[in-house]
């Protein structure tokens, strides 16, 4: 009864059994992207047809969609595993607890982040995005949301044990999205007048690191928090 | 066995302790934000460029700088209960959220009123006044974090957390406000109160920010007794001063 | 013989205190459980017992007071007492979406082990023919053993089993405690809190300690 | 002293609107903060006291039992 897990085994194995959920539990998947896809179509209707319009405030609908879409759909991301008691195991697992949270975290970002950014391009089509716009769309959207995964799962980690979840949530993590909206909407504008943007992407990857490092030890401490 | 019970010596001293120190903080705020507030209203000169409506920055400044001071000063007591798990510096982080919140407020509105006859509009996305409300939003959340959880003991240590996150964030929102608002702004609207200001206008700043850190210390202090006896309702001390206020 | 009294002591609670809503749980509670124990805590409900347990986990923090795994706080190196410390509270982490050998499969990997047979391992809990049963559908006794089907297949030393035989019928009760007497027997120790008498393990094998409900 | 006259100092001029909603709203908040502040203490002190006569009951009830 030896044991011999390494540390890469026991992240894809923590990985692999969050997809595979994720796949008998369709809904999961789905229901975000239907409410991106959904916001973003209201806006046409709220502000008018116009191309030109439209086109000025694409990137900012776009993201802002992204941005409550992610949220939306965060808030399952530890509440299953509370309530049966899996996050209880994992936290008592012999394994390293960021690692493990790591692995929730990307699980969640290939389910509903990947799919986010498959599908931003058809909207932005919708929305008259400038044609200079769309290599900038899908880098931002690619280094972006995953930074709104890590820091969301802060907020998510904290509430899981609470009642009321939704509104508290979105007042927690929002104020902490804003950086990553600004400089990935300045980014798609700056492109679309043919400037560089390189620099807003170098920021938007400096965050990603940032967060990679720091936000799983604080989710772990979060989730300690939270099970107590 | 009812050893611990007795060895109260640390949140009772801390709460007596907190009582010698009030009236002084009460004193010195109450006479430096007297004094600051009428000489800035009354015995300042009047500011050639904005008129008698600069005299709003008297509260303004303050309220503005000690925004940002009493939230380090929270996040700092939410680290030390964190860290060292030292329980009044919990009590303390809790009771200066809701008055950092307020006078966040109080920086946001005084900024509109001044903010109205100067630019001809009540908010402008100007980069000090969208920190500053992203700070009041982080304060909101502090507060309503803290007040979600039952158990109060947890309910620090998770918006100690959330704290410590967002004093990580504070320099990266205020970064990417500030360039943001400088790519949006045209440059002609400008808070100019870094321009060099005469003593006599100065003095009366002054003694007003110190005046408000009092205000807040006092305030603190207050806030702070009462979550020390809320917190050890269990104590024999506390008891004994719930049955001598208490109501039938 | 001091010295070996330390040698065999597995797990110490000192001077614990738990407060829960301004009520006081149980204070200054200490006590040492060595190696081969097997010990009930009992009390009335609302005393603690889950609390406790938590506590001796190192899930939850105490108000006061601290716990030692062979003289060392389980704070400090908290990764090695996990390593050897098995716990199952009232849901023990059954996913409803998963078969009874992929959740047995996942919560052995995830403990550490890499080379198991998850069929034999059911078989022995009698889910022999459930294997590929999603968990959502198996019964409570079912979806219960799935969970207990890690004690057949473990090296931890401490096992802190809170409410174990819910939901178990009576001879699933005995083979849970001849397990735990092999167990005790190996040189580990078990924990657990239980409202049903046990038949096997008489009163002069069981150790309990009694907490009781209290006002203030 | 910068004013002339009382009505004067009142009227800061032309911007009394701003400038005294601006100190009205600072010291109306901080009134009431402070206040909200002295009375939670006595608030509490009530809650303990209600709760010791609320065990006190209970224990009434357990040993008359």
């Amino acid at each position: 009864m030896k044991k011999g897990i390494s540390f890469r085994q026991a992240f894809f194995t923590l990985l692999k059994r969050d997809l595979q959920i994720a796949i008998r539990h369709k809904g999961d998947i789905f229901n975000p992207l239907l409410f991106f896809i959904l916001v973003v179509t209201l806006f046409p209707l709220g502000i008018g047809p116009e191309p030109q319009v439209l086109s000025r405030v694409a990137p900012g609908v776009i993201w802002v969609a992204a941005l409550l879409a992610s949220m939306l759909s965060l808030e399952r991301l530890f509440k299953a595993d509370f309530v049966d008691g899996s996050l209880e195991q994992m936290l008592l697992s012999p394994q390293p607890l960021p690692l493990m949270v790591l692995a929730k975290v990307l699980a969640h970002w290939i389910l509903t982040g990947v799919p986010l950014i498959l599908v931003a391009p058809l909207l932005a089509v919708l929305l008259h995005l400038d044609d200079n716009s769309y290599g900038a769309l899908m880098a931002t959207l690619a280094l972006g949301t995953p930074v709104l995964s890590l820091l969301g799962a802060i907020g998510v980690a904290l509430t899981v044990g609470l009642h009321k979840g939704g509104v508290l949530l979105s007042l927690l993590i929002l104020p902490l999205y804003i950086p990553v909206l600004i400089f990935a909407t300045s980014a798609i504008d700056a492109s679309s007048l043919n400037l560089p943007y390189s620099g807003h992407l170098a920021i938007i990857g400096a965050m990603l690191v940032g967060s990679l490092i720091l936000a799983p030890f604080a989710i772990g401490a979060s989730l300690r928090v939270s099970t107590n | 066995m009812w050893k611990w019970l007795h060895s109260y010596a640390d949140p009772e001293r801390a709460y007596n302790l907190s009582g010698k120190l009030l009236p002084w903080f009460a004193m010195l705020a109450t006479a430096l934000v007297g004094i600051g507030s009428v000489w800035g209203l009354v015995f300042a000169p009047v500011d050639y460029q904005m008129g008698d409506s600069y005299r709003i920055i008297f509260i303004h400044v303050p309220a503005a700088s000690m925004s940002m001071a009493a939230y380090m000063a929270m996040a700092t007591s939410a680290f030390i209960g964190l860290v060292w798990q030292i329980k009044s510096a919990d009590w303390a982080a809790a009771a200066i959220a809701p008055i950092g919140a307020v006078i966040t407020l109080i920086a946001l509105i005084t900024g509109a009123t001044w903010g109205k006859p100067m630019w001809g509009t009540w908010w402008v996305w100007d980069a000090r006044l969208t920190a500053e409300l992203v700070l009041l939003f982080l304060y909101l959340g502090i507060i309503s974090l803290y007040a979600s959880f039952e158990d109060k003991v947890l309910a620090a240590r998770a918006a100690g957390i959330l704290a410590i996150v967002g004093v990580i964030n504070i320099p990266i929102i205020k970064y990417s406000v500030e360039w943001w608002s400088s790519l949006h702004q045209p440059s002609t609207i400008r808070i100019t109160e870094k321009s060099a200001m005469p003593t006599e206008m100065l003095y009366p700043l002054l003694i007003n920010i110190l005046g408000f850190g009092m205000m807040i210390g006092a305030i603190t202090l207050i806030r702070f007794r009462a979550e020390i006896l809320a917190r050890n309702g269990m104590r024999p001390w506390v008891r004994e001063l719930a049955k001598a206020e208490g109501v039938k | 013989m001091a010295e070996q009294q330390i040698a065999k002591t597995l797990l110490s609670a000192n001077q614990l205190t738990c407060i829960r809503e301004e009520r006081i749980l149980f204070d200054e509670l200490s006590f040492e459980i060595t190696a081969g124990e097997i010990v009930q805590i009992e009390g009335p409900n609302g005393s603690g017992k889950t609390s406790l347990l938590r506590i001796l986990a190192g899930l939850s923090r105490p108000y006061a007071g601290e716990v030692y795994y062979q003289g060392e706080d389980i704070t400090r190196n908290r990764d090695e007492y996990n390593d050897d410390l098995l716990y199952l509270g009232h849901l023990a982490g059954v996913k409803t979406e998963l078969t009874a050998e992929e959740n047995l499969n996942f919560n052995l990997r995830i403990s550490g082990y890499d080379e198991f047979d998850t069929r034999g391992i059911l078989a022995k809990v009698n889910l022999a023919g459930f294997e590929e049963a999603l968990a959502g559908h198996l019964s409570a006794g079912q979806h219960r053993r799935t969970a207990l089907a890690r004690l057949w297949h473990t090296n931890c030393k401490i096992w802190l089993l809170d409410e174990p035989f819910t939901a178990i019928d009576k001879k699933g009760v005995e083979e849970l405690e001849h397990i735990f007497l092999d167990h005790a027997k190996r040189g580990g120790c078990v924990i657990l809190t239980t409202h049903q008498d046990m038949g096997i393990i008489g009163d002069d094998i069981l150790r309990k300690i009694s907490l009781e409900y209290r006002f203030v | 002293m910068q004013f002339d006259s009382l009505a004067d100092f009142f009227n800061m001029g032309g911007y009394a609107f701003y400038v005294w909603l601006a100190y009205g709203v600072t010291f109306l908040s901080i009134g009431m903060l402070v206040t909200h502040s002295l009375r939670q203490k006595r608030k509490v002190l009530v809650g303990i006291s209600q709760k010791i006569q609320r065990e006190e009951r209970l224990k009434e009830n357990r040993s008359t039992k």
